[in-house]
């Protein structure tokens, strides 16, 4: 069997819009936007730097069929989250969840950048938080301080001695979670066979809509 | 007709009796002015004045009232006497707002007011009541030429509001181009479908009206007339010609596309899966009739992807093309673009544009079309090829800054309108002239263009009404949109300008309003806009015509036909009351009742001349009474001052200034000038269109008469004055008054 | 006591702008009996407040003279100003509508002198100047006024100032003691010309209209360009006075946003392509524009002003709807956002930022008689159940002044269409 | 009984130690004072935050949000959720949204959740804190049981984000909402206006493009200080820390000298109604607040 990317490349042949619609959380909006570019210049990512391509571009390569580039892209994972561009919108297109949905949609066939820091970090975080139902903030900070190798963990780490010092000292880090000993859910065992089905049925219904495509 | 009987009214408030010597004024109208009455009052426009004329009308038979008080603009609805002639001296806005309240402007403040009771008295005594002529037709039946949505619309208009209608269609049926539509846009919340084209319903509501008469396969052979009592010789399927009278005509011709074959580069003509919108329409209608998906020309394959060039052939900035946007075109493919995706989600649908003109409402039209797949890209398409049963388009794509292709199975153009409006006159009257001598190409030419016309109009000025811009029959007036040059004739829907067919039955009814309005007044013998109501019109001494021509040549609206003698044959219903005819004519023989040569030309003679030693030079202004003399006059209300030694006198337009008043002024010792006006050209501002310009146009002829007088050509000001220089305008008269007063007088002063 | 006279063969038009003027004057001049109604003290609406037309670049101005010598010599149609319309009962071809009117504490005496104003020091809000500047209490409310008569303030009604007035007045003009006044009329048919108001810019944070005195509007620029505006028609900006050379114009500033204005209104980019000629007149070659914009809507042969504009090399085109307006350390309004033909970030300060805003029924929000029906935008629609009540110009759509004008004309037709009936049954 | 009482959401940064803590105890001292109960909702779990998107998926952060729900109504039936964290507030805000909105994914969640013996059989109101303290009681009764205003304080009242954004407090503007100026006036202080009122802290970024995140986070400050407020004030724990924990690292950066605490709304209420400073939490600040701490004395 095929990777994921080629299945679904192949389902969709050269329909990307109608992938990214049925296969992206929210990319049934993608369609709506007509370029005002009201969502790339209300970024606060792009105030300070900007990145390869804004939403309303990252839309436009989508309609444009560039598969490639738009998965490829560094785009998505400059979201903040700050719902600038949601609220903004003038065809309400809820920017912020389609960018989301995007760089879920790459990630999950394969095709995201590799060594992006945010989606590391997206990934840390879900996993840290699904592990024992709650977020334990030290095992987090260490997994992302340590993610490129243990040197530049401890590098980064230090950098940070002081103001994790200043946490500790506040009450607001708790050196102990780093020992598993933090903060956890009674059910667990629950909410992992939850979760389970969840990813379970959320994977059948997209790819039953992949099925659809493929067949026409 | 009663005996004259002169009255003036002089009114002290508004402090114009505490600056200047009201006394004095009353004896000059008395004394120079030769009224028969004379009566000073504090408050003229009180009820009390007011009631003090009606009563000297009423019960002294007084016939002409000079009233010297404020503004002809102010106090109109107190200053109301239909039934006698009305002039009016400005003391207010024209002498003593303009003039500073100080001791030494005083004698000079005077001289200005007693200037204008004289000129009053002068211009009243020349003036008659317009009478009206009633007997310029009484036919109230409206012609609509063209049966398209437009002209359907304005038959049924009028037919509702109680008119009677012929309804002229050169095709076997009703419908036009809107019968040609699968659906039509949206026109009504939420804005999402395409509705059915309407077009059945409107032809069997015209069928079953029996206010509305049809002929259809008719073209029109000639109109004869003016309003309330046009002919129209109708040549009808059988070859044979039958006539109708009727009021007043809306021409509802509409308009074809554009010709796609011009436009190669985008296919047309190469491939049978490049079509035009009309040809997506037919398309469309075939699908629907034999109920399969909409297929393209080449194999009857159904389309799987499809995308729509805008402005094929529009908004071409090289003149190759129309330069013009049609506006309709984006809407239209939006909906062509619903026609797929309706049918199947899955066809790849996408328009290229530059800029996508959804105005109003098409915004929700556009988001559903997004809403259900339609892609829009901002693109120019650069060239179409064909190969085999596809066709690849190459953009340049303009978000993302490349060159790119689109492949398709069909290529619809959207190339816009070109009205159905008639050979453009001007050309035409070129091609006459190269024809009258020339060989029998010329004269085809000629043939050709005549086969164009709509309406064969027999008028002296040509056989259609004139083209505005790029062929279209609009009007130049924003707010006037149905202003037209020839009276009594309106066009409706595209032929007057691009619009789609909301816009259109909008217009149509609208056109259909001024018609009827147009029938209404010829019965009354008053006069359409702007001097709309207005009950004077010319007439012409014959025994003096010299028939030179200028009158109907010169006429902006086309009024003044020739007889079999070749004397000018005025048509009053077609007649706006400008006055063009009597500022051309060279013998001075063309005059209103209550505007003349004399009316002006006696305030001229009016004023007192004082002599070379004086240091007191005249200047007359002749100013435009739309926007010079408001100008002025606001210029009064502002306070601010100008030169005491000019006489303004409003004039109808520029057009109907004669050359008369010029030269007579300037021997009778005037020193100089000023003629105001509106804009002309291109941009032109004049409410009667050519009249600025004419009158400019004879005015430059006059300087060559100064030189033969041996007099500074800067005696003569042509100044363009729009209604906004209020603040301006002094200075530039002071200017002018300085520039006068370094010349020196007059070498005719006292002469 | 007002009084007026109509019957059942009235026609009732609402709104004294150029749309209610052209209906009125249409019916009238088709020999129609007209009661013309408007809120202001004085006829022409929102296009007298414009200084310039597209495409011709001439004065509304001139057109509002023609309407006004029109109407001054046409006994069919009276005007009530300071009127609005509070009820309509009844049904096509006999409609019973109340009107309130307001007091304009000054009767027909009026010579337009201008004494009272004299004698009056209280100054207001001047609202023909969107607010821009202020004028006295006992004001014309532009020299183009009709009825060319003073309006005295309510707020000084009752004090000193009012009675400073009235004693200024030699012709017994100011009456401080008139009141509010209830009248209720016959008409047959009723033409809804109640026109549009520009969209509150405020709504648009982003753009910081609130907080940046060098953010204006388009309706406020017109006033700004108009020798009889607030700065004499020079291009002034109003944080410091210093002459505003390079001018940022952004467009639907509200419009074609489904957080503000849902339609396109039609006119500002005309509007804008416009007022860059005023930029232009001001200052020369010195003088630059930027226009912002999603897509240029010059329609039909406006193109033709819009290449025009195009080949001005002092004006500059950014496809772009600006994302947010900052301000620099010396007051320049700094226009964020991304250029979208190709990825171009942009922070450009300019002197002066124009918005564009758009077009909104005047009547969106206030409440109107429920006899008129609008649809979902506040605008007018026609009503089949209803079929006495008609809308016209901007009160039915986004419109520009000749579209405006031609729906005023069709909607005269139609109020005619419903008198003559009536007329036809009376005999 | 308490005259309002909720199911309380305090989410995973306001527990014991957490980052939040102090956040959490000073809204105990606060709903103490204002007389409202809240009944910590059973076993809750992470809300899943906006920054897990890209491994969550669409389904299982919506599950997890929905576990939350059914034990909420389960355990606590007819009370409204309340958040004191702007992230939970926002997911539990946009699951309800979304479950209530598609049937299919509603279906699909409750077979999620049978997997751990629960159903959703309503899903309760969910309400921020602030909405709570605004909507519920409004400023008035929030003014009454002041006993001490914060007299000559200034403060920048930070919104940030996800308060406000998309679903912000009702009737206030995204682009400058008021109620958190409101609310320091209302306890005596000064909210001095500045333009980076709703700017993005960086979020999550902090962690994986701080140098993007501390430029915003420098905006932020040095908007702050240049309009004269002493210290910041925000309802949300994320824009907390990075706002109060990064200052040191854009000192070394930019070579500022920021130096500004960043407290907590409900920090500045507990000290307004008298609380001391460790019911205030004051000591969890990382850069101390002296001034308050000297005013709590």
């Amino acid at each position: 069997m095929s990777n994921l990317n080629e299945q679904m490349a192949d389902r969709y042949k050269n329909n990307f819009l109608k992938e990214i619609e049925e296969q992206a959380e929210m990319g049934e909006w993608v369609k709506m936007c007509m370029q005002c570019g009201l969502c790339s210049g209300s970024c606060p990512t792009h105030f300070h730097s900007g990145w390869d391509h804004p939403p309303q571009e990252i839309f436009m390569l989508i309609r444009a069929g560039k598969r490639e580039e738009v998965l490829n892209s560094q785009g998505m994972y400059m979201c903040t989250s700050c719902y600038n561009c949601y609220v903004r919108c003038p065809r309400k297109v809820p920017v912020t969840h389609v960018m989301h949905g995007i760089a879920e949609y790459a990630y999950r066939i394969g095709r995201a950048p590799k060594a992006q820091p945010t989606l590391h970090l997206s990934k840390t975080f879900w996993t840290n938080a699904t592990k024992y139902g709650r977020v334990n903030e030290v095992q987090l900070t260490q997994s992302l301080y340590f993610k490129d190798g243990i040197g530049s963990g401890i590098k980064k780490a230090m950098e940070m001695q002081k103001e994790a010092l200043g946490l500790v000292m506040a009450g607001r880090l708790n050196p102990m979670e780093a020992l598993g000993m933090g903060h956890k859910c009674k059910d667990v065992s629950g909410i992992h066979k939850m979760l389970a089905k969840a990813e379970e049925l959320e994977a059948k219904n997209k790819a039953a809509k992949a099925d659809t495509a493929g067949k026409e | 007709m009663a005996e004259m009987k002169t009255a003036a009214y002089l009114c002290k408030g508004c402090e114009i009796d505490k600056r200047v010597n009201v006394a004095a004024l009353a004896k000059i109208a008395t004394k120079e002015g030769k009224m028969a009455l004379v009566r000073e009052h504090d408050f003229l426009c009180s009820a009390d004045g007011v009631a003090l004329i009606q009563n000297d009308i009423d019960n002294e038979g007084v016939t002409h009232v000079a009233l010297g008080a404020c503004s002809r603009r102010a106090k109109t609805e107190a200053f109301n006497f239909p039934t006698v002639a009305l002039s009016r001296g400005n003391l207010r806005e024209g002498v003593i707002w303009i003039r500073p309240d100080t001791p030494d402007a005083q004698e000079t403040t005077q001289e200005m007011a007693e200037d204008y009771v004289r000129m009053m008295c002068a211009e009243v005594k020349t003036m008659q009541v317009p009478a009206g002529n009633q007997k310029t037709g009484t036919i109230k039946t409206i012609l609509v030429v063209g049966g398209g949505v437009s002209g359907m619309t304005a038959a049924l208009e009028a037919s509702k509001a109680g008119y009677k209608v012929v309804l002229i269609e050169k095709a076997a049926a009703l419908g036009g181009w809107a019968a040609k539509l699968h659906k039509r846009v949206p026109t009504r919340e939420p804005f999402k479908s395409p509705e059915d084209n309407g077009v059945a319903d409107m032809a069997a509501r015209i069928d079953a009206d029996a206010n509305i008469k049809v002929y259809l396969n008719a073209t029109i052979a000639k109109t004869s007339g003016s309003p309330g009592r046009f002919k129209i010789d109708i040549a009808i399927e059988s070859g044979s010609v039958v006539t109708e009278d009727v009021g007043a005509i809306i021409q509802a011709t509409g308009f074809t596309l554009y010709d796609a074959n011009k436009l190669p580069h985008l296919g047309y003509g190469k491939s049978p899966n490049v079509v035009d919108q009309a040809g997506l329409e037919a398309l469309a209608k075939e699908a629907a009739a034999s109920g399969k998906p909409i297929c393209r020309p080449s194999d009857g394959q159904p389309v799987k992807s499809v995308v729509f060039v805008q402005c094929a052939g529009q908004r071409d900035a090289s003149g190759e093309h129309l330069q013009y946007c049609s506006g309709y075109c984006c809407n239209v493919s939006i909906k062509q673009a619903t026609y797929f995706k309706d049918s199947n989600p899955d066809i790849d649908t996408v328009v290229l544009f530059t800029d996508l003109r959804t105005p109003g409402n098409g915004e929700d039209f556009y988001r559903s079309a997004q809403n259900r797949g339609v892609i829009f890209s901002k693109g120019v398409v650069s060239e179409v090829t064909a190969n085999g049963n596809t066709c690849t388009v190459q953009f340049k794509d303009l978000i993302l800054n490349e060159d790119t292709a689109a492949e398709a199975d069909l290529v619809v153009l959207a190339t816009g309108s070109v009205p159905t409006s008639g050979p453009e006159l001007e050309a035409l009257a070129d091609a006459k002239r190269a024809a009258e001598s020339g060989t029998e190409e010329t004269k085809n030419v000629v043939l050709q263009m005549m086969d164009k016309s709509v309406l064969n109009l027999d008028y002296r000025q040509g056989p259609d009404i004139p083209h505005f811009k790029h062929g279209f029959n609009d009007s130049h007036f924003i707010c006037f949109p149905y202003e037209t040059r020839r009276t009594g004739i309106y066009a409706a829907g595209p032929v007057r300008r691009p619009m789609d067919i909301l816009q259109a039955q909008e217009d149509a009814t609208g056109a259909a309003m001024k018609a009827i309005q147009a029938v209404e007044n010829a019965g009354l013998g008053k006069a359409a806009h702007p001097r709309a109501g207005d009950l004077s019109f010319p007439t012409a001494r014959l025994e003096g015509c010299t028939q030179c021509k200028r009158c109907t040549v010169e006429c902006p609206f086309g009024a003044i036909d020739e007889d079999e003698k070749r004397f000018p044959l005025f048509n009053e219903s077609r007649c706006r009351r400008c006055g063009t005819c009597m500022g051309a004519c060279p013998v001075r023989v063309i005059s209103f009742e209550n505007y003349s040569v004399n009316t002006v030309g006696m305030q001229i003679k009016a004023v007192d001349m004082p002599d070379e030693f004086s240091e007191k030079p005249r200047i007359l202004i002749l100013a435009c009474e739309n926007d010079a003399y408001p100008a002025l006059d606001m210029a009064g209300m502002n306070r601010n001052a100008y030169d005491p030694f000019v006489r303004v006198i409003p004039v109808r337009c520029l057009g109907s200034v004669n050359t008369i008043w010029i030269t007579d002024a300037l021997n009778s010792g005037y020193d100089g000038v000023m003629l105001m006006g509106c804009k002309h050209g291109d941009e032109y501002q004049c409410h009667f269109v050519k009249g600025s310009e004419l009158g400019r146009y004879r005015m430059s002829k006059v300087y060559d008469t100064l030189k033969g007088m041996n007099l500074e050509i800067d005696r003569l000001m042509d100044m363009e004055v729009a209604i906004t220089d209020m603040d301006t305008l002094p200075g530039k008269i002071n200017a002018y008054a300085e520039q006068i007063k370094a010349m020196g007088p007059s070498p005719f002063k006292g002469l | 006591m007002t009084s007026v006279v109509a019957t059942n063969q009235t026609i009732l038009v609402v709104g004294g702008g150029i749309s209610g003027m052209t209906a009125a004057l249409e019916a009238a001049e088709t020999g129609k009996q007209v009661v013309l109604v408007e809120r202001n003290p004085y006829l022409g609406g929102r296009t007298v407040q414009l200084y310039r037309y597209f495409p011709k670049m001439c004065h509304p101005t001139c057109g509002l003279e023609i309407n006004l010598r029109r109407l001054k010599a046409n006994p069919r149609i009276q005007v009530l100003t300071m009127a609005e319309v509070t009820g309509i009962t009844g049904g096509k071809g006999n409609y019973s509508v109340s009107l309130k009117l307001k007091p304009r504490f000054v009767n027909e005496n009026c010579t337009a002198c201008g004494d009272c104003a004299q004698a009056v020091q209280t100054e207001i809000d001047d609202a023909y100047n969107y607010n821009l500047t202020k004028v006295k209490a006992a004001f014309l409310p532009s020299i183009f006024a009709y009825p060319q008569r003073y309006v005295i303030d309510p707020s000084i009604v009752g004090g000193a100032e009012g009675e400073a007035a009235k004693a200024a007045c030699k012709y017994n003009a100011v009456d401080l003691t008139m009141k509010e006044e209830t009248v209720t009329l016959n008409a047959g048919a009723i033409v809804w010309a109640t026109g549009w108001k520009p969209y509150d810019a405020e709504k648009i944070v982003y753009y910081g209209y609130d907080r940046f005195p060098n953010v204006v509007t388009n309706v406020e620029f017109e006033r700004m360009a108009d020798p009889r505006g607030p700065t004499g028609g020079k291009i002034l900006r109003p944080s410091d006075g210093k002459e505003a050379k390079n001018v940022a114009f952004i467009q639907c500033a509200g419009s074609r946003d489904e957080n503000h204005l849902r339609h396109c209104s039609r006119f500002c980019c005309m509007g804008s392509l416009k007022q860059t000629h005023y930029v232009q007149e001001a200052f020369g070659d010195e003088g630059k524009s930027t226009i912002y914009y999603i897509d240029i809507r010059a329609i039909d042969r406006f193109e033709d002003f819009y290449q025009k504009v195009k080949a001005n090399p002092n004006v500059s085109f950014v496809k772009s709807k600006v994302a947010r307006i900052t301000q620099d350390k010396d007051g320049n309004p700094v226009c964020n956002g991304v250029n979208t033909e190709g990825y171009l970030r942009y922070a450009t300060a300019h002197d002066l930022v124009v918005l564009a805003v758009g077009m909104e029924p005047e009547v969106k929000g206030v409440s109107i008689p429920a006899e008129v029906m609008s649809d979902s935008s506040g605008f007018v629609m026609a009503d089949p159940a209803n079929a006495g009540i008609f809308g016209a110009g901007c009160a039915t759509n986004a419109l520009d002044v000749n579209r405006a004008v031609q729906s005023a004309t069709a909607a005269a037709l139609r109020a005619i269409q419903v008198v003559n009936k009536v007329a036809r049954a009376e005999g | 009984m308490a005259r309002k009482e909720y199911a309380f959401y305090p989410g995973c940064s306001s527990q014991k130690g957490a980052s939040a803590s102090n956040y959490l105890v000073s809204v105990e001292s606060m709903c103490k004072t204002l007389d409202i109960k809240m009944t910590e909702i059973p076993d809750w779990n992470c809300c899943g935050a906006s920054v897990s998107y890209a491994e969550s998926g669409e389904l299982p952060r919506h599950v997890m949000n929905a576990r939350n729900f059914a034990l909420s109504e389960q355990n606590l039936p007819g009370q409204t959720i309340v958040a004191t964290c702007a992230a939970c507030w926002l997911g539990a805000r946009e699951s309800k949204e979304r479950l209530e909105h598609s049937s299919g994914l509603m279906a699909d969640t409750q077979a999620a959740l049978k997997e751990a013996g629960l159903n959703i059989k309503v899903i309760p109101e969910i309400k921020h804190m602030v909405e709570v303290l605004i909507e519920d009681l409004g400023y008035d009764e929030l003014k009454k049981p002041v006993k001490k205003p914060l007299d000559g304080m200034k403060f920048a009242g930070y919104v940030g984000c996800q308060t406000n954004r998309p679903f912000g407090i009702a009737n206030e503007s995204f682009e400058n909402p008021m109620y958190l100026d409101r609310l320091i006036e209302t306890v005596g202080g000064e909210a001095v206006p500045y333009d980076q009122k709703v700017t993005c802290c960086g979020g999550a970024l902090a962690f994986s493009e701080p140098e993007k995140a501390q430029a915003q986070i420098k905006d932020i400050i040095e908007s702050a200080y240049d309009s004269g407020a002493e210290m910041l004030v925000t309802p949300c724990p994320l824009c907390q820390a990075n706002t109060e924990v990064y200052q040191g690292q854009i000192n070394k950066k930019y070579g500022t000298k920021f130096n500004m605490p960043v407290l907590y709304y409900s920090q500045l209420m507990t000290l307004a109604y008298g609380g001391s400073a460790k019911e205030a939490g004051l000591k969890g600040n990382v850069i101390r607040a002296t001034k308050l701490e000297q005013f709590a004395g």
